[in-house]
């Protein structure tokens, strides 16, 4: 066991996990006031029921030790046999303990589905999204998570089968952003267009909470690419560096597309470029040089911020833009590796396949083509199924007017704030007649 | 001159300034209100506590008008702020001696 | 000195730091909006306050070398003589610096009495709050956490007479939770109702405040527990697993008990939850596999959730409800060890008695038991006496009318937020007259 | 390479740049909620423009192997060169790959100038200000970052001329904090005051974002301090501890002044005077012993609490304070090393020289007050003339009814929040005409 | 018919709420206002700098009443409003010549 | 005794406060409220959707005030809130029938 190696994955898996309530903030942030709460609680409960899947079953389909291309075997069901071993389960022995491993892991798979939660924005039924949360990361996610991540043991037997192939994705480009976009997708043409749109109005309601978002997940990011090293070495360096540089030149790309196009640069843009080169170098961050990242941000910033625009010409309302920052900035980062992926990175511990334009010819180009195509139809067509079934059973759309009322009142019984100020604000507190019907508080009037 | 006041659901403003501007209202003045009424309000539990919200959020609109305009202003209020359900608002008309525009002092109808 | 070992404390010791903000914005966002000020002050004060107690005489009485079974020596005072040793007084020779193990454990110090206030929100006076936590952690704290946390030196002598007993306590469950929770009662009581509970209404001015702070709470919580392995190895891998898979289900256990109890799942119900199930695996962490986490977190989330309804029943205002979560969670905890707990973690570096359930009969039950007890009692008692005599001499509790115009105006002369919109916001702007009367600001009107 | 000092520097490059959205929120909570997002912006845009610097040429300035004292060669240029190098350009031979330093020292980088950014609230055009941190950035901050920061080889060649000399600053007091807050104080003079300043009103709009930015910023900020050892060990053992009692202490002094002064113990004190504690304490965590940063806490913490009055006895609008804090405190902090600096720490890898109190005369004093007066006196004429330049070239101050209307509207066509309470937001959202403009909308309405 | 407008101290609208609901008032409508009067405001220090705000928050209450029913009402919000201390606030009436229900288009009396 | 309503710009109420102050005015009810005139309001941009806010933020003030001050305080009203530019908004006068003032109970004039 290496303590540094140990302690930075153990560092990163507490970064990864942390990304999930910056992407709530993100997203709550975006949102009228009347669905705060519950786009904080699309995240919040993914985090609950992905964990509990993850332990009794997930890691096993995932990183199970002797499974095919497909799927994992289910040898670490519960967890208890993986309490004592190292990390063998990825393609080499990484001298951190097999939990920590499996820590790490857990969190992408809890923030793939969270991300999908943007498209349906405003108007999703809690109990139909808890359900498909539950069903998705099951034959979604953990499926692809193997496909991609696993690269089986030191000779590759029981190796995903994009992994094999030799699909470079190193911190999730196809298995989580890919994944997710075209989820997302599926799901906004599925539950249909909020009341009124796209003539109506859904201003933010809060940017500053936009932006930590933005800013939490910039730093749990970190650990999603440079922790996708297992290990605190030269990789982690290089995935780390690629990771700051493009991200700070997507927000750079996304603002001049605005103040080209639009004439302001605006902080949601900066949050949103931002959140794309996140994006765009999550599968790329171990395959090119620095300034190759710093050209992969200008491109995807710039592409993202055109992309938003696409729901509007095809008429599906993806609220928050799941599609045009995920699934396109994922396509973008994968792709790119097939043009400016290098072997020069190899010393760094980097991958060693040439792209287009080091002379690889377009081999590796083709092979990111498969990974994007096929996680994206296998995402999208599950979802769409999985989507229409839960709509049609047990109702995953809000109806209209509840929808109106707002959806934190109507599913969670609550308000996002009560700000008034001092002493304006008891007006509206003493024009409420309190009345505690808990059990607990009968015995009080009893 | 008239102060025609009305309080209506909020997301029917839209609807009142079309059909206002359309019968040539150039002006008028919007704010948030809380009513108490037939409507009910709603319920919240935090920690299992239970509280009775009674007040429904209603935005108060403001139109001054000429006299001879008032009771088509009054009409077209209530034909457009109508959703037919509880709740949806009154339409009242007061008086007023005196109008002047601040910009140039300008007293009267003049000041609409 | 092992660098991996040193650079997870470190981080943890930031993690644990951080946590007391959390705590603060999870509080914060519970109170009205005229109380979110001073709510956040008295987190912000108890870091000041406990870091110079800590510097000056803190560590000693927590781990001086050369104490008893109730208190360490005053060897460590200043903290100079800890600048160039390892650690060494926790019952093994660890290898990291002395300084960061006395940092890492500076931050429960700090968090512990933070805990506290929640229960006394709306109607403490500031000065009475900081006399009281600078009474309370040299009193209470330091000697609880040296009966704890001090295995004394690696043949066990001078270590705590709990940790001699033989209770589990991995990081905290009786020292912090239990602590925090009993002291919250006995203050709750001492300080007397809010005007107007439990009529009156007090519902939480901004829910994604209260979200913020359980995310950072999480976050910094794997510090908590999985940097009391004091080095990154198989053992902080499996407090870490723990912590997540117990925080994530009793997420679920509490908005389960809400939506069949009051038909709807809540985000205060989601945030509690989290904070309840990082509440009861605290001690239990290093005691238990992954598949009993999972159990614990269900339990922990339904009972805290029955819980909070105790204080209707019983007439305290314990505004916050840190009985509801920190003393009830953490008693769940600690006495699931000795059902639950088992040697067969042991490999991983965990404890190593078998609980009942595990055929070890009721030893450990019965130790578990005596170490909640008896840090349950020292604190309530020693609280009450020291609540009422500062509440009788310099004051504690706020004046009715001060608590009608709200704590932040009276106690800090401040509002919470000035939030009005665009120009809007200058109307109240504009409306006031400013004056400055700082000893500068005389200069210009000079 | 060793990975646990590699895992505790990749670490604490996260943290430091998780300081400046930090700073961006600390900022942000004290403007007028109509400048809010404007705040945010220019510290987000910075880590934009000064990563994309640093990768061209930025970190060859500051540390190319081959410079002089002035400045480095530029042999780092794309950051190619230094994929895989280790660490040498730091006076000593540090296990860690460059990459991952280079990555550390940006993030220093950024937030110099995100830290200027408090001193021109409310009244900077958007594209002056992006200007500005280029120029900046590029003349002041790099070439100054080497002077100081730069150790040369291991035999001290090519060193930059301050760290040659003698300098303590462990962290950044000159090259950041004073740095910054000559330079804040230059544009404030060369921007002029706001409308109606002193006389109107300026209250922070959100304090509660106020006091969450400096629990991000004091998290970061052993990262900062503690990751300047770039390594996990002893040394950053004490500059974690003198950070942390440092701050506390820092806190604790500038709400005393308040409540002695004032009559009132404030919030944004308490926030205050935490960051004054870690500004002063920054150069200094290396040099002193944990007792002496328990005093220069308290003193840092009294003298910024009073020095933030100056601005209105010379009439200088620094909005934010970034002279009292900054400025002040940096001067505060290095110069303290003159007096408590010791040889003392040295055995826990610190500073050797004594200062003034331990018996070492008054070189070490000397040298300070040169390295803290030379940076000052650099950055003041260099950013009063590039304010100029800018300001009577492309415009840096908004127009007086841009102003008025507020920066967020007029540059970023954007309002910070829609608060409005359930429903009761729906008025002001009805009233909104939208109509996407965007390239695809258009073809929505085509 | 009449309206009758309260400004009063924002703790007190529930006990005014009461009462004029036994009275058997039916609807009203309350809205947030900031008083300036005897009442003094208070002051703020940020960073030393001491700031005094003057407006005192009120809220606004707004009762439609029969011509008889009027003076009653007004009665009854002085009683129920007051706790005698500066700043209790203002009741005035002002006559209404139109009164509409949204919902059904209903005038006069049978509009409130 | 009038009850004189004031929409103005937020920006000028302070000087609105002093001018009415020197005039013998000693109180006053103010409340935020949104202007909609000849003024524009502006336009915002999020993710290239543009969206255009046609409300306008205004002060409204309310000053209940003796029969013979009516005409002074309109005038004065006017003329401290003046800029000259389009936006400055309106003045208008109610009659009043009663007044009371809720500490005393005291009527009519007395109360103001
Ligand atoms: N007597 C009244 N005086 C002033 N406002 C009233 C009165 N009655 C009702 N309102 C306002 O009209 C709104 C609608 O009234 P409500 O009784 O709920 O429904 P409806 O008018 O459809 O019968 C209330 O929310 C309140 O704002
Ligand atoms: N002339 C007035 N016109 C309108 N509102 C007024 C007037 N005078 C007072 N008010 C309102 O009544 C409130 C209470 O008045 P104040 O003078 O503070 O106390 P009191 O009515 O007890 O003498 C004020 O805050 C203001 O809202
Ligand atoms: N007919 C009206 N009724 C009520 N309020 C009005 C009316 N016309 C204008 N206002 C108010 O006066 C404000 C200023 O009016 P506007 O037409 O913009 O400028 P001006 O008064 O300078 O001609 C508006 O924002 C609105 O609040």
């Amino acid at each position: 066991m290496d303590t540094g190696d140990t302690a930075w994955v153990l560092m990163s898996a507490a970064l990864v996990l942390l990304m999930t309530p910056g992407l709530a903030f993100f997203y709550g942030g975006m949102v009228r006031s009347k669905s705060v709460l519950n786009m904080l609680m699309m995240s919040f409960v993914t985090i609950g029921i992905v964990s509990v899947l993850w332990t009794l079953f997930g890691f096993s389909v995932a990183f199970g030790a002797g499974g095919n291309g497909f799927m994992g075997d289910f040898g670490y069901v519960g967890l208890g046999e993986a309490m004592n071993q190292m990390t063998t389960v990825n393609g080499a022995v990484y001298k951190i303990p097999l939990l920590v491993f499996s820590m790490f892991q857990l969190m992408f798979a809890i923030i793939t589905p969270a991300l999908i939660s943007g498209a349906i924005a405003d108007r999703a039924k809690f109990l139909g999204w808890s359900v498909f949360v539950t069903l998705w990361t099951t034959i979604v996610y953990f499926p692809v998570a193997h496909w991609v991540f696993d690269f089986g043991d030191a000779n590759g037997n029981h190796a995903g089968w994009l992994a094999k192939l030799g699909v470079q994705d190193f911190a999730g480009g196809t298995a989580v952003h890919i994944n997710a976009g075209a989820a997302g997708l599926a799901l906004a043409i599925v539950l249909g267009k909020r009341n009124g749109w796209p003539k109506a109005q859904f201003r933010p309601h809060n940017l500053p909470l936009v932006l930590l978002g933005a800013g939490l997940l910039w730093f749990g990011w970190f650990g999603f690419n440079a922790g996708s090293a297992l290990g605190a070495n030269g990789l982690a360096g290089l995935a780390f560096t690629n990771t700051m540089v493009c991200t700070a030149t997507a927000l750079l790309g996304w603002i001049l597309v605005e103040k080209l196009r639009d004439g302001h640069p605006t902080s949601l843009g900066a949050a949103s470029g931002a959140v794309a080169g996140l994006v765009a170098v999550t599968p790329a961050c171990a395959s090119i040089v620095p300034w190759a990242a710093v050209l992969l941000g200008l491109v995807a910033g710039a592409i993202c911020a055109l992309a938003v625009g696409l729901k509007y010409r095809l008429g599906f309302d993806d609220s928050l833009d799941v599609v045009g920052v995920h699934l396109v900035g994922g396509i973008v980062g994968c792709l790119y590796i097939g043009l400016f992926g290098t072997g020069r990175v190899a010393g760094a511990g980097g991958a060693s396949a040439d792209g287009v334009f080091y002379g690889g010819g377009f081999g590796l180009l083709g092979k990111q083509a498969i990974g994007a195509g096929s996680v994206l139809v296998y995402s999208f067509v599950i979802t769409f199924v999985l989507g229409t079934v839960i709509n049609k059973t047990i109702g995953f759309r809000l109806d209209p007017e509840d929808e109106e009322t707002g959806v934190d009142l109507f599913e969670h019984a609550e308000t996002g704030y009560e700000l008034a100020g001092v002493g304006g604000g008891s007006a509206f507190h003493a024009a409420v007649s309190t009345s505690h019907r808990t059990e607990a508080a009968k015995g009080v009037s009893a | 001159m008239k102060l025609v006041t009305a309080i209506i659901k909020p997301h029917k403003l839209d609807d009142v300034k079309t059909a206002l501007e359309s019968f040539g209202v150039q002006g008028m003045t919007v704010s948030e209100a809380s009513g108490y009424g037939r409507q009910r309000g709603h319920t919240e539990v935090y920690r299992g506590a239970e509280y009775t919200v009674d007040l429904v959020p209603k935005v108060r609109l403001e139109v001054l008008v000429d006299d001879g305009d008032a009771l088509d202003v009054v009409e077209i209020l209530v034909k457009s702020a109508q959703t037919g359900r509880i709740g949806d608002g009154k339409v009242w008309t007061v008086p007023v001696e005196d109008v002047a525009r601040v910009r140039t002092g300008e007293r009267g109808l003049d000041a609409i």
